[in-house]
């Protein structure tokens, strides 16, 4: 299983990722505007032509004063909530780690996007054929053996791509071998059944832009106890029912006979 | 905007529905290894190339299918960059592929407020003469005593974002002139 | 540089100043976070806490236009804690050197300095010879006439305090700059510097690298892995140009551009080629015969004789100064009639954009070659002109892009890389390489007519490959040229016990003479093309194995003028017998048996005690005490042409030696004055565009990432002006005003420099009036005003005002 | 009642109907032509808005009557209420049109819904949803068949309805527990319990039920069951997103619980409101004896739910002053406090005018709750709340004056309530 290690601490903003993210997908860009947000962040936020996203954050970093960088971008979670909940497994998680979506199959019910815990997939809303849309970790370069395209581009190695094991246990030794520069948590290791993308911060995540309360347990793990007694239910009321309707006959059927009887009588 | 092309998973998703349906009656969500993807680079010539933007000099990889460019990335080979990429390096592509780029020589009447479109037949002699007019009009022999022979009408900028070899021709092409206000980049 | 990128890895401390490296050089942070993880410290010195500031180790804020200030404490530092590498000062400057009786310094002015001129007669700025012409030397440095000791009294007057009293910075802070800097004396530590645009756009701009230099010298960083001083450039090949010298004082090769005095061959030879007769010193540019006279051959050919100096009388003598500010101010006088533009836009780029534009409108004909349609170019039609007063004929002519050509680009680092056509040039669009060789074939034809002075044109060696006719299908052959460059013999020659045959490709610049046998286009980069076919050019390799000493040299990837050399001044990386300082990170080194230098190309063959290791220098030393430059041998803090403060230094305001263009020409060059324009204002760039923005603003990735142009400003001044992230501003200056975003931010603090406190705002200056991305140029703002030596612009500090744009309800 | 077909024509009444429906209909284009953000204030922070609350989530529920009253009916014996067995199944085949025509509105790309019978992934309740809602609406469509084949005097059909029905049911339900479970044994085994039910009835075994096969109903409980409690389990996927109020591992047994609830309540209120339309008399008697069950299955509700919120330790919410809380006290005392104390006597069950207030509470509470489960609970960090934009709201009214319009037709065109007693008593 194939994940990203993000060691905000190492990025210094270049925003070759996220150019690089266009590139090699092919998005066109945005029309934006300066707006007086964080820093030189733009766009403002991800959208349907920009699967990853640099957040400038100004932040009190211990003594001194710091510019921190966040990557916004889809977690490629282990369990995906968006896998878990799209009827037609338009998005599906693939043995070598990425997150891919199959246009073919979409819907557009949008329910990946209130499941999604990272709120990070986007739709077309003003066009008249409509897709989701989000980063894919570059799967068709990942399944032939490369790194995605926005890792290949950093050139600090804030982007680190290789197995999640490996990953896992790089990043804590760099916490245990500087602590005062780490927050003590790898954010993507345990968050919904842990994910496929990894981040070191120096400060707070919620400071980046992520959310950080949230349960341990993978989403889909939350629907699975009312979608496992399905087949259950089917047959349980298949043979409840069944002996319901065959006592009701019985009793009709008696009572038909009574009723039959007193006519007769009544002759 | 399809996010993985569209033909790539009509022919996969055909695939699954044809076999899913009854025949397989127990399905797995989680797929074995999965299909090798297309890859926009695949079946393209390659070609190695410098980034035109800062000082740096990293390299890049310009792949071309049908005499177009179809990718542009960063050269892993390159003992600088080792194939990462700046925004602007990140963006060659669109230097590469981009309709405000200038394909026609343009020329301004004195006054017009437009440009009109011209050939290079017609250009280069036009400017050869002006040259010619200008450098014979304002060329200065001798200042006092001494022999200058410098072109003092005529200036040159420009030359940071040229190869050496074009460099080279200009600062030949100039000097023969007789230009001394001749200057770039390097000193604003 | 003298160093080169991947070289910062083997740094102990890196000092980024006078550099937004992580914004201009986004990949030099590759190397530079390497050595960090290394444990190496990384110094940030800034008048804003920038990207680059957010890897930094230790940040310190400056006001802008206070660099001589900072790093004079810092060589004060130094000297006062003896924190200097001794035996490589006193083996290889000229620290020893007794510095003549009558050169003196009083408040501000060095000996010999004519107010009216406002220049120096630097006669008494020498040393003191002894018998045989040798400068007297004192190796215990104790003589009070060394130029030690008067390092010593010198910089003893930038104490820490006065310094943070002039640059605003915190004390703390700067102590632990100097600390951490100057503990790389030792032999066996090492720190690169590393400047740009930040260190050189003032008008005491090479003063400030001055200032860089004495110290690095001091502390013996000099030649070293990891050490040296590294300007960052901005072009992919404003290293390339500059040495195809494509300035008006340069010829290629940085051979001097001939003056009005040289009338003769002779004549310009006396004048620059330097005398030594210390045995020791190298003094390579001896040589200057060979270059000058290999140069005129590759130009004029069999016309280039003895008698015409080998093609020495074609060339023009200019007089005075022609550089950037002094060609726009002439156009503005309407001197200059023609201008040809490759791929500049001066009317972002250059400074006092009103001045300069109002100049373009004087012109007759304008050629611009460039890939989109620039400011420059559209002049005529620029907000506020009227295109019918305008009367200047415009060629735009359609260039490709780097990916539609063949040839090569030197990147800062000097390495000299060879780069592939991908596609052919879309539409009509050609190469430079295309356009000048039909330019050059169209003038020939003109001028074979007749014409003024035609013999230098029609004279002229032009023939690459493509044919008589101009042909838009024909492109001339990169490879000759690029052969030329590298030069070749015109008759059969022996040399160095090696025979060449006429027409061999020169192996070195070791092998050019001076008798006009052989013809070389750049005597630097002799030895990029060795041979005659394409396997032969040096600057296409790419073969990764490095170097026996494994500090990221690479010698076998592409080319590196000189020589190959990798790091500039090596020797000075070994002691006197020849063993490295560092042996951990050795550059070269003597191997006593073999009686060859390993590793690194070595600054010359010579075993090590033979020659002085600085062998560009006349004397070998490298110089502390510098004659060469035009405002002191030692940099002296003085204030920018327009500063909020009075220069506590000395009673000089502004840099005695610079030009001042608005004594005698105010017309549209006035000094803002402290009490119209408080508050200090520089100008800087952006990762995601790149200079006058011609090549980005019209890309549209970049122009999402940065659609604006925008102010940043402290919270103390914005809340002092009622500004807001996000408000309209508009920043006036004596000169222009602008209007754009403000984007209120903490990085940006103010400056407490002593009882004053001083406001300071900075402006993104790549946008203008064409393009995707448009916006007012900062250049509206800065002024015509340049270095003491090189004329560069003051674009880093200036006066200016800033004032919420009342909308009106 | 054959011949004449009655033509629909604009009345005063009806006037406003025509005129919500044409509206909705040019909402419906601009939606389709210039993508949903064109007529909502859908985001991507809140992808799902007032069309899955009412449309969706409040649809369904409002249909529920159907399975209730046809399981009583013609499964659990209950002929006294045969009457209301033709109009609650009418009520819920329309009701399950307008839920297919409101999600086809909400959904992006309605034309690719086919793809769900083909790409299974049974851990999403959406897609049960969908395959429960499209084998219900089926087996809606067959229990309605009979009333059509009166209208037509098809009697022949009667016969070919009643020995293929069951078949196509087994298949039905074999292949929705294929789908569901993707295990061979448990389809098998739900295959062998219908077919064995199927053979008892054919064998005599079992008297079969001349108006309705017994599999038919037993089919339309079990999908209902089964899909009223999932539209709940939609929303088990956002625990950190559903206001704790409402987030419970329960929801399913809410959902269906509350659908039970507004299906009577509907199947009282429907009843009453288009006898007065129709000029007919309500068969009060009849909704006497729904009426009594509702306090019954209210009371069970308010004890489950309230007592469920104390268990999350989500009580200290219902105290704060903010929407979350206004919201869930008015779901409660409007949907459950004041029905369970209207239907407490049995005056009030009997009166035609209470009952039909009664229900309209009962109703109305579904209605917020179901409307509250989707919008007021949702909060999303960074996102400004989402409230409807009236385009939403016309298009939701368009679509459903449009349902009710034609159910008025065939009311008026087919037997529904002729109450001739059953054909093969």
């Amino acid at each position: 299983m194939k994940a990203m290690l993000i060691d905000t601490t190492r990025c210094v903003g270049c925003r070759g990722c996220q150019v690089a993210c266009k590139q090699w997908n092919g998005l066109p860009a945005e029309e934006t505007q300066f707006f007086g947000g964080a820093g030189y962040q733009n766009p403002r936020d991800l959208s349907s032509k920009t699967w990853t996203l640099l957040t400038y954050n100004e932040a009190q970093v211990g003594d001194h004063y710091d510019w921190v960088y966040g990557k916004l971008q889809c977690m490629h979670c282990q369990e995906p909530a968006c896998a878990a909940s799209c009827p037609t497994s338009a998005m599906e998680k693939l043995a070598e780690g990425p997150v891919v979506y199959h246009t073919s199959r979409c819907l557009g019910c949008r329910y990946c996007m209130l499941a999604c815990p990272f709120q990070v997939i986007r739709f077309d809303w003003f066009s008249a054929n409509p897709y989701v849309s989000k980063c894919t970790m570059c799967a068709d370069r990942v399944l032939s053996g490369q790194e995605p395209s926005c890792v290949k581009s950093c050139p600090t190695d804030a982007l680190v791509f290789g197995d999640r094991e490996i990953l896992v246990a790089e990043a804590h030794r760099r916490i245990e071998e500087n602590p005062r520069k780490y927050v003590h948590h790898v954010f993507g290791e345990r968050e919904v059944g842990g994910t496929c993308v990894l981040h070191l911060s120096t400060v707070p995540f919620e400071l980046l832009g992520y959310r950080s309360d949230l349960p341990e347990k993978s989403l889909r793990r939350w629907t699975e106890p009312a979608m496992k007694p399905i087949p259950y239910i089917v047959a349980g009321l298949s043979l409840a029912l069944g002996a319901v309707a065959w006592i009701v006959s019985r009793r009709d059927k008696r009572m038909v006979e009574k009723w039959v009887k007193q006519v007769k009588e009544m002759q | 905007m399809s996010n993985l092309s569209r033909r790539e998973f009509m022919t996969l998703s055909g695939a699954t529905t044809g076999g899913a349906l009854l025949a397989s009656l127990a399905l797995t969500t989680e797929s074995a290894a999965s299909p090798r993807l297309a890859l926009k680079t695949d079946g393209t010539t390659e070609t190695s190339t410098i980034c035109p933007y800062c000082g740096v000099g990293c390299g890049l990889i310009v792949s071309v299918r049908d005499g177009k460019v179809v990718n542009i990335e960063g050269d892993p080979d390159h003992p600088v960059n080792e194939g990462s990429l700046c925004s602007k390096g990140m963006a060659l592509f669109q230097i590469a592929v981009n309709d405000r780029r200038l394909q026609k020589v343009r020329y301004r009447a004195p006054g017009s407020d437009q440009w009109q479109e011209k050939p290079w037949e017609w250009a280069l002699p036009e400017i050869a003469n002006r040259v010619k007019a200008t450098r014979d009009a304002t060329f200065k022999a001798r200042d006092g005593d001494k022999t200058v022979n410098r072109t003092e009408g005529i200036a040159g900028l420009g030359g940071a974002a040229l190869d050496n070899e074009e460099c080279y021709l200009w600062s030949k092409l100039a000097r023969a002139l007789g230009i001394v206000y001749l200057e770039h980049q390097a000193r604003i | 540089m003298t160093n080169h990128f991947i070289d910062m890895v083997n740094a102990d401390v890196v000092m980024i100043m006078g550099s937004n490296t992580a914004e201009n050089h986004p990949i030099a942070t590759k190397w530079i976070t390497r050595t960090k993880e290394r444990g190496a410290l990384i110094l940030n010195v800034d008048p804003r806490f920038t990207r680059t500031s957010t890897f930094a180790d230790v940040y310190c804020k400056i006001r802008s236009g206070t660099d001589i200030a900072f790093v004079n404490g810092m060589i004060n530092y130094a000297l006062q804690n003896d924190f200097i590498h001794r035996e490589y000062v006193v083996k290889y400057t000229n620290a020893p050197c007794i510095i003549r009786e009558d050169f003196t310094y009083t408040n501000g002015l060095f000996s010999g300095y004519d107010p009216a001129k406002r220049a120096y007669d630097k006669t008494t700025w020498a040393y003191e010879l002894d018998g045989d012409g040798l400068p007297r030397r004192d190796e215990t440095l104790q003589d009070p006439r060394c130029v030690y000791q008067l390092m010593k009294t010198f910089f003893a007057r930038y104490d820490p305090d006065t310094v943070c009293r002039i640059t605003g910075s915190p004390k703390d802070d700067y102590e632990k700059i100097c600390r951490h800097y100057t503990s790389t004396w030792a032999p066996d530590r090492v720190a690169t510097w590393l400047y740009a645009m930040g260190t050189t756009q003032h008008t005491h701009g090479t003063q400030n690298i001055r200032a860089y230099s004495v110290l690095q010298t001091l502390l013996g960083n000099v030649g070293l892995a990891g050490g040296g001083i590294n300007a960052l450039r901005g072009e992919s090949n404003v290293q390339g140009s500059t040495d195809m010298g494509l300035l008006f004082h340069i010829l290629t090769g940085y051979l001097g551009s001939p003056t009005v005095p040289d009338q003769k061959l002779a004549d310009y030879l006396e004048r620059l080629v330097p005398k030594t007769r210390d045995p020791n010193s190298a003094n390579w540019w001896g040589n200057y015969p060979k270059y000058i006279t290999s140069l005129t051959k590759a130009w004029w050919g069999e016309h280039g004789t003895p008698e015409n100096g080998f093609g020495f009388d074609y060339l023009p003598k200019a007089a005075g100064n022609c550089s950037h500010i002094s060609l726009f101010e002439a156009m503005y006088e309407g001197k200059i009639k023609g201008l040809f533009l490759f791929g500049q836009n001066p009317a972002v780029g250059g400074p006092n954009s009103n001045k300069e534009r109002a100049a373009l409108d004087k012109l007759e004909w304008m050629v611009a070659a460039d890939l989109f349609e620039t400011d420059t170019s559209v002049f005529w039609k620029r907000p506020g002109v009227n295109p019918a007063d305008i009367k200047t004929e415009v060629f735009l002519l359609p260039a490709c892009s780097s990916v539609e050509k063949e040839g090569s680009v030197s990147s800062s680092g000097r390495w000299v890389q060879w780069r592939y056509g991908a596609v052919k040039p879309i539409g009509d669009s050609r190469s430079d390489l295309w356009i000048l060789d039909a330019l050059a074939k169209s003038l020939k034809e003109a001028y074979a007519a007749g014409g003024t002075f035609p013999d230098p044109i029609v004279k002229l060696n032009w023939d690459y490959g493509s044919g008589r006719e101009i042909d838009a299908h024909k492109e001339p052959d990169v490879h000759l040229v690029a052969r030329e460059v590298n030069g070749y013999f015109l008759a059969d020659k022996v040399v160095n016990e090696k025979s060449f045959k006429k027409g061999d490709q020169v192996p070195s610049f070791a092998f050019l003479q001076d008798d006009g046998s052989t013809a070389c286009g750049c005597w630097i980069y002799c030895g990029s093309y060795t041979g005659p076919d394409k396997k032969d050019n040096k600057m296409a390799r790419r073969d990764r194995t490095d170097a026996p000493n494994k500090i990221g040299l690479f010698p076998n990837w592409a080319w590196c003028w000189p020589v190959n050399r990798r790091i500039i001044y090596n020797r000075a990386s070994c002691d006197p017998r020849g063993r490295p300082w560092d042996p951990k990170r050795w550059v070269i080194r003597w191997n006593a048996e073999t009686k060859k230098w390993e590793g690194d190309v070595p600054d010359g063959p010579w075993p090590p005690e033979e020659k002085h290791p600085f062998i560009m220098r006349p004397d070998g030393y490298a110089a502390l005490f510098a004659s060469a430059l035009a405002d002191g041998p030692f940099p002296e803090h003085y204030e920018p042409l327009e500063s909020p403060l009075r220069n506590v230094m000395s009673g000089q305001q502004v840099n005695p030696a610079i030009k001042l263009w608005h004594v005698d020409k105010p017309d549209m060059n006035p000094i803002g004055d402290v009490s119209q324009f408080p508050i200090v204002g520089t100008t800087y760039r952006v990762s995601e565009h790149w200079q006058a923005g011609a090549m980005t603003r019209n890309v549209p990735w970049l122009c999402e990432l940065m659609p604006d142009v925008f102010v940043e400003i402290g919270p103390a001044l914005a809340k002092i002006r009622g500004i807001k992230s996000g408000d309209r501003v508009i920043v006036k200056s004596a000169r222009g005003q602008m209007e754009a975003y403000a984007l209120v931010t903490s990085r940006f603090q103010r400056f407490h420099c002593g009882e004053h406190v001083v406001h300071q705002i900075g402006i993104v200056w790549h946008f203008g009036y064409a393009g995707l991305a448009t916006g007012d140029s900062a250049n509206l703002l800065t002024s015509h005003i340049g270095d003491a030596n090189t004329m560069i612009p003051e674009y880093k500090a200036f006066l200016c005002n800033v004032e919420r744009k009342v909308v009106p309800a | 009642m054959t011949g004449a077909w009655i033509k629909p024509q604009i009345t005063r009444y009806n006037a406003v109907l025509y005129l919500l429906a044409a509206l909705g209909f040019v909402l419906v284009v601009i939606r389709f032509a210039g993508g949903i953000g064109r007529v909502s204030n859908l985001n991507d922070g809140y992808p799902w808005g007032f069309w899955i609350g009412l449309d969706i989530l409040a649809g369904i529920a409002l249909a529920a009557g159907g399975f209730i009253v046809a399981g009583m009916v013609h499964l659990f014996g209950a002929h006294k209420y045969h009457a209301l067995a033709r109009p609650a199944i009418l009520t819920a085949f329309l009701g399950y049109l307008l839920f297919i025509i409101g999600l086809a509105i909400d959904l992006g790309r309605p034309w690719m819904i086919w793809q769900v019978l083909f790409h299974w992934n049974h851990s999403s309740p959406m897609f049960e949803v969908s395959w429960c809602v499209t084998m219900y609406t089926t087996v809606l469509l067959l229990e309605f068949l009979p009333v059509v084949f009166e209208r037509f005097r098809w009697r022949h059909l009667l016969g070919m309805w009643h020995n293929f029905v069951p078949w196509a049911i087994i298949l039905m339900v074999t292949l929705f527990t294929l789908a569901m479970s993707g295990s061979n044994v448990w389809t098998l085994l739900v295959f062998t319990i219908l077919l064995l039910w199927e053979v008892a009835m054919r064998t005599g075994l079992m008297r079969r039920d001349a108006q309705m096969p017994v599999l038919l109903v037993m089919a339309g409980i079990i999908f209902s069951t089964l899909h009223q409690s999932s539209l709940g389990s939609l929303l088990l996927i956002i625990p950190h997103k559903l206001h704790p109020l409402w987030f419970t591992p329960v929801v399913p047994v809410f959902f269906l619980l509350s659908a039970i609830m507004i299906g009577v309540g509907m199947v009282i209120f429907e009843n009453i409101v288009s006898a007065r339309v129709h000029k007919r008399k309500p068969d009060t008697h009849l909704l006497a004896g729904f009426a009594r069950a509702l306090p019954v299955l209210l009371g069970l509700y308010l004890l489950i739910k309230v007592g469920d919120i104390f268990r999350t330790g989500a009580a200290e919410y219902l105290f704060m002053f903010n929407s979350a809380a206004i919201g869930m006290w008015l779901e409660l005392v409007v949907g459950v406090m004041i029905p369970l104390v209207l239907f407490m006597t049995t005056e009030t069950r009997t009166s035609e005018k209470w009952l039909l207030r009664g229900s309209v509470f009962v109703v109305a509470g579904g209605i917020i709750n179901r409307l509250n489960t989707v919008i007021t609970a949702v909060v999303v960090e960074k996102w400004a709340p989402y409230h409807p934009s009236w385009m939403e709201i016309a298009i939701s009214l368009g679509v459903l004056s449009g349902g009710i319009l034609v159910m008025d037709f065939i009311v008026r065109n087919f037997p529904v309530f002729d109450d001739r007693p059953a054909l093969a008593r």
